[in-house]
């Protein structure tokens, strides 16, 4: 028999003002299995839940109702008194009265009435309550990263330097990213490479940190704390072990022709190489679509020849491993529009139209043309250069409606080191809005105009067309009555759309996590889970979720991490046991309820009998992944699964009572 | 006599129509009285039985609401909502119900105004439509009350 | 261009625009590109972004500024500007309802009589014969414009060339394309 | 092979040579165009400057006879017509309530079924697979390919693949043995509407556009328009004027280009009838070697 | 007559099945079913136009079950059964040899449920005539027609479970209408308890049920029940496509989603 508390909280005045408390607590005291009921000016304060511990100790209840504020204000609150007054805690709920009674209703009986409906329903509800006991699930302390930009080795540092194993996943032959890309970072132009290669070099040398370059992730199954992870380790040709870096074999690989993803296609490498000098691990891969020896059917063969650590072997083939880890950060990092995209700016057929990350590599020293800026087409060092600023980001026309954050900025900073290089050469900048929120960002900007004289032109381009060695540029200067502005120039740079990588979407679907029309990863919350993602135990650093500058994916990336920290500061981890359990008695087998479950959490049951022989199957909620959404509950035919918390019980008890029926 | 007052049974879920009712209340918005609120984690688990309930024991309105497609807390629990309610929406429309007082909704953490509006054009429709009898009236009184012996514990 | 149906007449020239051209005139951020495409920017009194940033702004006095405008009468319906236009404003479209709203209220610039004059002559002598007759054209406008001596220089090259003939090519069926014209004429400018 | 034709005013009046070499070149592979019955006039910019029913009306009615005809294709060789008579089309079949509105206007039925055809849809679908049995010379000249703004906008109508730097007329002349040259301003407007009452803005685009042909090395320009025709052509005095420049690159319709590598006469394509003499262009045509 | 009987002995003696469910002569019934255990009983079997029970429901007793090895005749709508069923992951235990006559009286005996498929799918029936003229008669209903057309019929219902008891898709172990825990439906034959029992079969059903009509054919007051759940099967398959008893590996409507389903009656 239910001895229910019943305990109506004034909040003040906040409830009092307008619902009749006193008579709420009469009538509850009526009610069905109520055993005590009381009204109290606080009953989140010390004394009223002191209040709650005393009455399940006096009158030995077995449920209690707070009718008071909404229970994502208080819940754990009263659910704490509950505990303490030596009742499982989740025998108590709370009537919200408050948000949803005496602050949108004016004082009067009908208001009352609503509350006392309230506080009866839950009454009904926690007559049917069950004692819960919070989830424990054991947490493996290793983190996997994926991806080896600068936010992923934030990321994994962090999570290293705390003490945990991770694991480090990098689909190219070598980390750094786009980071490692870049000449200058604004807004202080100090050297990119010189304040990444450290950061680089440390992971690849931490204890704790497990490198596998050239090399993707190829499933994820299992939930936060024990994710199962199968890598793919791309056939490298190379044997890093024997291998010593010395260089032998690419300076002799005879097929030079390949563009050089690492100088933006400015450049060639050869079939057998390392992306660059300071490339972490600095040991080659065989490319294997563009070598002889793969295309042309064990032909060539030099590298291996002159190989004397014998470290080449043709016959490599990709390997798998499986790996367990408790959190995953996904760094996967964006890709960038290249100049083909734009038809009016040529559709990248003018040489010496180009994209910001190939400026980045004409401006680095470590660059093609060692950091002096010359155009493509002719060597020549640009006299005029103009850029375009918005290029593909902000037009709907062409499907990025999104402003892609970063170009302000990196504009600037290209249209100063050209000026910096090239005292009397003039640099323009069509720009729509000038978006530089951060700190130093404006001032930076401001400087590029007022000190460096970099010509910046309200208006977008129209078009770029190539007449006799130069490249006309037909803009418009909106704050000049929009007088038409026609620039000679001799180099154009697109600040081209940052997109989300071209393998955004397949990485989301192995990971079940969510994604944006633009393939951007979803975070849980805009607001408060910036970090998070929907699929508990798998975090978000840097731009694979939007597009982001190197200090904002850095902090995001240590967010990340920090979450997976706080993950593995404890051996297992509690979590709220209302989930979804199948009566098996019951349960048909048909297993329809396997494909609504978000979570994968519903499997397949052998039902057997003493000597072992399957009698019949059955579903079964693996409590570790389900998250009790309870879908799964309400399509079932004949009730055979049921959620804890929220039990069919319980919310036929509640609508019943509600509607005033025995029930 | 007073005008007649609806009893309006509202199926929410936790995350965004709970939330948004909760908004309602803490920006202090105005509305009708005739709402009661039933909690559920997910649209997805509102079972279409609880709802036969309702009206059958006197309910003279529902609303059903939860997150906004995409929305939804546990990614698809809406989704799946609404192919049901689709479904079960034809189903009682072929057998004459009056799906005039059932209400679907979409109301986000966010949208207190909008539950507040919701709330109150629920009520003044369905003052309008006036008492659901039609299945009150289906079995006889005493009946019921009896019936309702046998299934009380 | 949708029928937005039954409701009231909208007040402004802004809101009959979008009314009747179902072109979002909000929808311009003024970037200028149309501007910096159209092949005849540089001799438009009103920009097309500043036409656009006009009617999204309504200040007093723009709407006689507009139907007032050389631009509208310059405007060649090209399409660059829509072409490359980020926001997919169809410029033309404004254009069109600017010009006969010109028309209408009796508004067309002077400069631009003799482009309206020519289009005139144009519907007249297609109305007359249900197809273009050159010559008639070229001499109907003449005389409306009275600048007798243009293309003196081409036009009896042009006949020794057989490309004008002196006598009109005509419809069989001009019924139907008076018909065609007075109907259109009646609800002019209304649903676009 | 049948196919409709709709010639509309210039081509049979002031540009009588297109229609000349397109019936020259259709006949040549083997198809017969057959008129509108009483087609009339597309209406032009006058029309939608004027009266925006209008030019949707007189284009329909064209396009409504053509179906009555039993037509399900045709071709529209003037780029100002073809653009109209599918924006019509397109408007008919968007918008229900003009539709209905139309329709009584014209007492007709508008099915708006018809497969409207540029004259590079034309050449492309009936031309080229008939094409290499009749080619028998070489253009051997540098061609700049123009093609004004109607052929390739607005993109809803336009069956342009690459609308900032379209290829299609390349492909053509390729074919006719001519070498195309790169250039910047084949889709740039050359004044169009003009070409009467704003002559001088008319000589300033197009002279713009001759100097850039000019340019880049091109000995002849194609076009595919009428209109782009006459300003390119007939206003060469007014263009010097403005350019102070003398420019003679002659401008050939791409009908008349094809013909010429089809072995058809100078005459019967109407190359005679230019003001820009043609000969030079003529001059360079070779045999093809087998 | 003969084709089958043979065919099924042969299966006897090769011992491809162990029981056979087919139809016997039910006299003046016409045809019933009938259980062959073994060659000699093969004579009984027979087939005629008044085979029309879908014989599928039998493959939930259990002693069919523990025969292990089952042959099956019957018509299309019991093949239906059978994929359905298997699509939702029955039958795991069984192993099944299906035949059945087409439309000019061929006996065919399928070699694989493959083939059970190809054939289903190239002979996939429709509502009948008077089928989809009821509905659309209802449809045509004012709401208030429809109420009282529903209420009248349901007020007969005597809550016998016919409809469930013939039904192959309704082989729960227990029922929603026999759980006490809680109490979802009330016992005793009321017009509304029956109105929930109803619709909770027809929810129960849709985008399941394949349209045998048994369960309206079975009603001893002559509701015709499976008017409800043919309809929903008509919503179902004009929303989502969705086709029961198409395949073995049947997709079922509502254990799945769109996300652009339309949603109209939703604010």
């Amino acid at each position: 028999m239910a001895r229910i508390g019943v305990f109506i909280c004034h909040c003040g005045e906040n409830i009092s003002a307008t619902v009749d408390v006193v008579k709420v607590a009469e009538v509850a005291s009526k009610m069905q299995g109520v055993a005590f009921s009381t009204e109290y000016k606080y009953m989140c304060s010390a004394p009223g839940q002191d209040k709650i511990v005393q009455a399940i100790k006096e009158h030995k209840l077995t449920g209690i109702v707070v009718a008071a504020c909404s229970p994502r204000m208080h819940e754990s609150t009263f659910r704490k008194a509950t505990a303490e007054g030596g009742i499982n805690p989740y025998l108590c709920e709370m009537a919200n009265i408050r948000e949803h009674c005496s602050w949108v209703h004016e004082r009067s009986e009908e208001t009352t009435e609503k509350a006392i409906d309230i506080v009866r329903t839950l009454v009904a509800k926690v007559r049917r309550n069950a004692p819960l006991f919070p989830i424990k699930v054991p947490v493996t302390k290793t983190a996997l990263v994926i991806g080896g930009g600068i936010a992923g080795i934030q990321a994994a540092l962090d999570i290293a330097n705390a003490g945990h194993k991770v694991i480090m996943v990098e689909k190219q032959p070598s980390i750094g990213g786009h980071m490692s890309q870049l000449s200058e970072t604004f807004p202080t132009l100090d050297c990119s490479q010189c304040i990444l290669t450290p950061r680089m070099v440390e992971v690849s040398q931490h204890p704790n940190i497990t490198l596998h370059t050239y090399a993707e992730v190829e499933s994820v199954s299992g939930f936060i704390g024990n994710f199962e992870v199968k890598i793919k380790m791309k056939a490298k040709s190379v044997d890093h072990v024997k291998c010593t870096g010395c260089g032998e074999c690419w300076q002799k690989c005879p097929s030079k022709k390949i563009p050089d993803e690492f100088n933006a296609g400015l450049s060639n490498r050869t079939a057998i190489y390392t992306p660059f000098p300071q490339a972490v691990p600095n040991k080659p891969v065989i490319d294997r679509a563009n070598c002889t020896w793969f295309t042309k059917g064990g032909k060539c063969g030099i590298c291996q020849k002159v190989c004397k650590a014998e470290a080449i072997d043709y016959t490599i083939q990709d390997t798998f491993i499986d790996v367990k880890v408790g959190a995953i950060v996904t760094a996967t990092g964006f890709d960038l529009k290249h100049t083909d995209f734009f038809p009016e700016y040529g559709y990248g057929e003018f040489k010496d139209v180009i994209d910001g990350m190939q400026f980045e590599r004409l401006a680095s020293a470590s660059g093609p043309t060692a950091g002096v800026i010359r155009r493509p087409s002719d060597g020549k060092v640009p006299e005029k250069i103009v850029f375009i600023a918005c290029a593909g980001s902000r037009d709907k026309a062409k499907g990025i409606e999104y402003c892609s954050k970063i170009c302000c900025m990196y504009t600037a900073k290209h249209a100063m080191l050209y000026k910096h290089k090239n005292h009397d050469g003039k640099a323009y900048v069509f720009y729509m809005d000038i978006r530089a929120a951060g700190k130093g960002y404006d001032e930076f900007v401001r400087r590029a105009i007022e000190d460096d004289h970099v010509e910046y032109i309200r208006g977008r381009v129209s078009k770029v067309y190539e007449h006799n060695g130069k490249l006309i540029v037909k803009g418009v200067d909106t704050l000049l009555n929009s007088t038409p502005v026609d620039i000679e120039a001799d180099m154009v740079v697109l600040a081209t759309a940052i997109v989300a990588n071209k393998d955004a979407e397949s990485v989301a679907q192995k990971m079940h996590i969510s994604y944006d029309k633009h393939h951007f990863f979803a975070e849980a919350h805009p607001k408060l889970k910036p970090v998070e993602t929907n699929t508990a135990g798998i975090m978000l650093a840097g731009a694979c979720q939007s597009a982001k500058d190197i200090p904002e994916s850095v902090s995001q990336a240590s967010a990340s991490a920090s979450k997976a920290i706080a993950l593995f500061s404890n051996n297992e981890m509690s979590r709220e046991p209302s989930v979804a359990a199948v009566n098996n008695t019951n349960c048909t087998g048909c297993l329809l309820c396997q494909d609504v479950c978000p979570y994968l959490a519903i499997e397949k049951e052998e039902i057997k009998d003493r000597a072992g022989n399957v009698l019949r199957y059955a579903a079964k909620v693996n409590s570790g992944l389900c998250q009790g959404c309870g879908t799964c509950v309400a399509m079932c035919r004949n009730k055979s699964i049921d959620l804890q918390g929220f039990s069919n019980e319980q919310m036929l008890g509640e609508v019943m009572s509600l509607l005033n029926k025995p029930f | 006599m007073s005008q007649f007052e609806p009893k309006i049974v509202a199926f929410v879920c936790n995350w965004c129509t709970y939330a948004g009712a909760d908004l309602a209340g803490t920006s202090r918005a105005k509305y009708a009285t005739n709402v009661r609120i039933i909690r559920f984690p997910c649209t997805g688990r509102i079972d279409f039985m609880l709802l036969m309930k309702a009206f059958q024991n006197g309910s003279d309105g529902i609303i059903i609401s939860g997150c906004h497609p995409n929305d939804c807390h546990y990614t698809s629990g809406n989704f799946h909502a609404r192919r049901r309610w689709m479904v079960f929406r034809s189903l009682i429309e072929f057998m004459g119900f009056d799906t005039e007082r059932i209400t679907f909704s979409w109301v986000s953490a966010a949208e207190g105004a909008k539950w507040a509006d919701l709330v109150n054009e629920v009520t003044t429709k369905v003052r309008e439509l006036g008492p659901f009898t039609e299945f009150k009236n289906l079995d006889y009184n005493s009946f019921n009350q009896l019936d309702n012996g046998a299934i009380t514990k | 261009m949708h029928d937005t149906g039954h409701h009231d007449e909208p007040k402004g020239l802004k809101g009959r625009i979008i009314k009747a051209t179902g072109v979002n005139i909000t929808e311009c951020y003024q970037c200028g590109k149309c501007t910096a495409g159209c092949p005849l920017n540089e001799e438009m009194d009103i920009m097309p972004n500043q036409l656009l940033r006009m009617l999204q702004l309504e200040l007093p006095g723009y709407e006689d500024k507009l139907l007032k405008s050389m631009s509208i009468w310059l405007c060649l319906a090209c399409d660059m500007c829509y072409h490359r236009c980020p926001q997919e404003v169809l410029l033309s479209k404004v254009m069109d309802y600017l010009r006969q709203e010109s028309i209408r209220q009796g508004k067309v610039n002077p400069k631009a009589k003799d482009i309206l004059k020519f289009h005139e002559s144009f519907l007249e002598s297609i109305a007359k014969n249900g197809k273009l007759h050159e010559m008639g054209l070229t001499l109907n406008y003449k005389l409306k414009t009275m600048n007798l001596m243009q293309d003196v220089s081409v036009a009896p090259a042009m006949l020794s060339k057989g490309k004008l003939s002196l006598f009109p090519h005509k419809v069989k069926n001009l019924k139907a394309i008076e018909k065609l014209f007075k109907r259109t004429s009646e609800n002019k400018g209304g649903e676009q | 092979m049948k196919i409709g034709y709709y010639p509309g005013c210039s081509l049979e009046g002031t540009s009588k040579e297109y229609s000349d070499s397109l019936f020259a070149v259709a006949e040549k592979c083997g198809i017969t165009l057959e008129t509108i019955n009483d087609w009339n006039c597309c209406g032009a910019s006058a029309a939608h400057t004027l009266n925006h029913d209008l030019a949707i009306a007189l284009p329909a009615r064209s396009i409504a006879l053509a179906e009555k005809q039993g037509l399900t294709e045709i071709v529209i060789p003037c780029a100002a017509c073809y653009s109209r008579l599918s924006q019509s089309q397109l408007e008919m079949n968007s918008h229900f309530v003009t539709k209905s509105k139309i329709e009584s206007y014209l007492e007709m039925s508008f099915s708006g079924t018809i497969k409207l055809l540029s004259v590079i849809e034309f050449l492309e679908k009936y031309i080229f697979p008939e094409v290499d049995k009749h080619v028998v010379n070489k253009l051997n000249q540098k061609t700049a390919c123009y093609y004004g703004c109607l052929l390739v906008r607005p993109k809803e109508i336009s069956s342009i693949k690459r609308s900032e730097d379209p290829i299609e007329m390349e492909e053509v002349m390729k074919i006719a043995g001519a070498i195309p040259v790169k250039w910047a301003f084949k889709t740039e407007c050359c004044g169009a509407g003009f070409s009467v009452s704003k002559t001088d803005f008319v000589a300033k685009l197009s002279g713009k556009i001759l100097e850039n042909a000019a340019e880049n090395g091109a000995e002849s320009i194609i076009v595919a328009c009428p209109m782009c025709h006459m300003n390119l052509d007939m206003r060469r005095p007014n263009i010097k004027e403005q350019i102070k420049k003398d420019i003679n690159i002659p401008v050939l319709f791409i009908t008349q280009a094809l013909g010429l590598s089809m072995g058809i006469s100078a005459d019967k394509l109407g190359l005679n009838k230019h003001f820009v003499p043609t000969d030079t262009a003529v001059k360079c045509v070779i045999k093809k070697e087998a | 007559m003969e084709q089958l009987q043979n065919k099924v002995a042969e299966l006897f003696e090769k011992g491809t099945i162990s029981l056979m469910i087919g139809f016997q002569d039910g006299m003046s019934k016409g045809a019933v079913p009938c259980f062959v255990e073994s060659v000699e009983q093969v004579k009984l079997l027979i087939y005629n136009s008044y085979c029309k029970n879908n014989l599928a429901v039998y493959l939930h007793k259990p002693e069919v079950k523990q025969a292990k090895k089952v042959g099956i005749f019957g018509n299309v709508a019991t093949l239906r059964s059978i994929l359905q069923l298997l699509s939702e992951n029955q039958f795991w235990n069984i192993e099944l040899t299906v035949m059945t006559i087409n439309a000019n009286q061929e006996f065919i005996l399928f070699e694989s449920i493959a083939e059970v498929e190809k054939y289903v799918q190239a002979n996939f029936p429709q509502l009948t005539d008077e089928e989809k003229e009821l509905i659309e008669k209802i449809n045509t209903m004012s709401r208030q027609e429809r109420w009282e057309y529903w209420k009248d019929l349901f007020s007969t219902c005597i809550k016998c479970y016919a409809c469930r008891a013939v039904c192959p898709m309704c082989y729960c172990p227990q029922c929603t209408v026999e759980s006490n825990q809680p109490q979802w439906i009330k016992v005793s034959a009321q017009t509304s308890g029956n109105m929930e029992w109803h619709t909770m079969r027809a929810m129960h059903l849709a985008g399941r049920c394949i349209n045998c009509g048994e369960c309206g054919r079975i009603c001893p007051v002559g509701i015709p029940v499976h008017l409800l759940t043919a309809k929903m099967n008509l919503d179902l398959s004009k929303e989502f496509g969705s086709k029961t008893g198409y395949s073995a590996s049947n997709g079922y409507a509502l254990n799945s989603f769109n996300p652009n389903d339309k949603e109209g009656f939703i604010r």
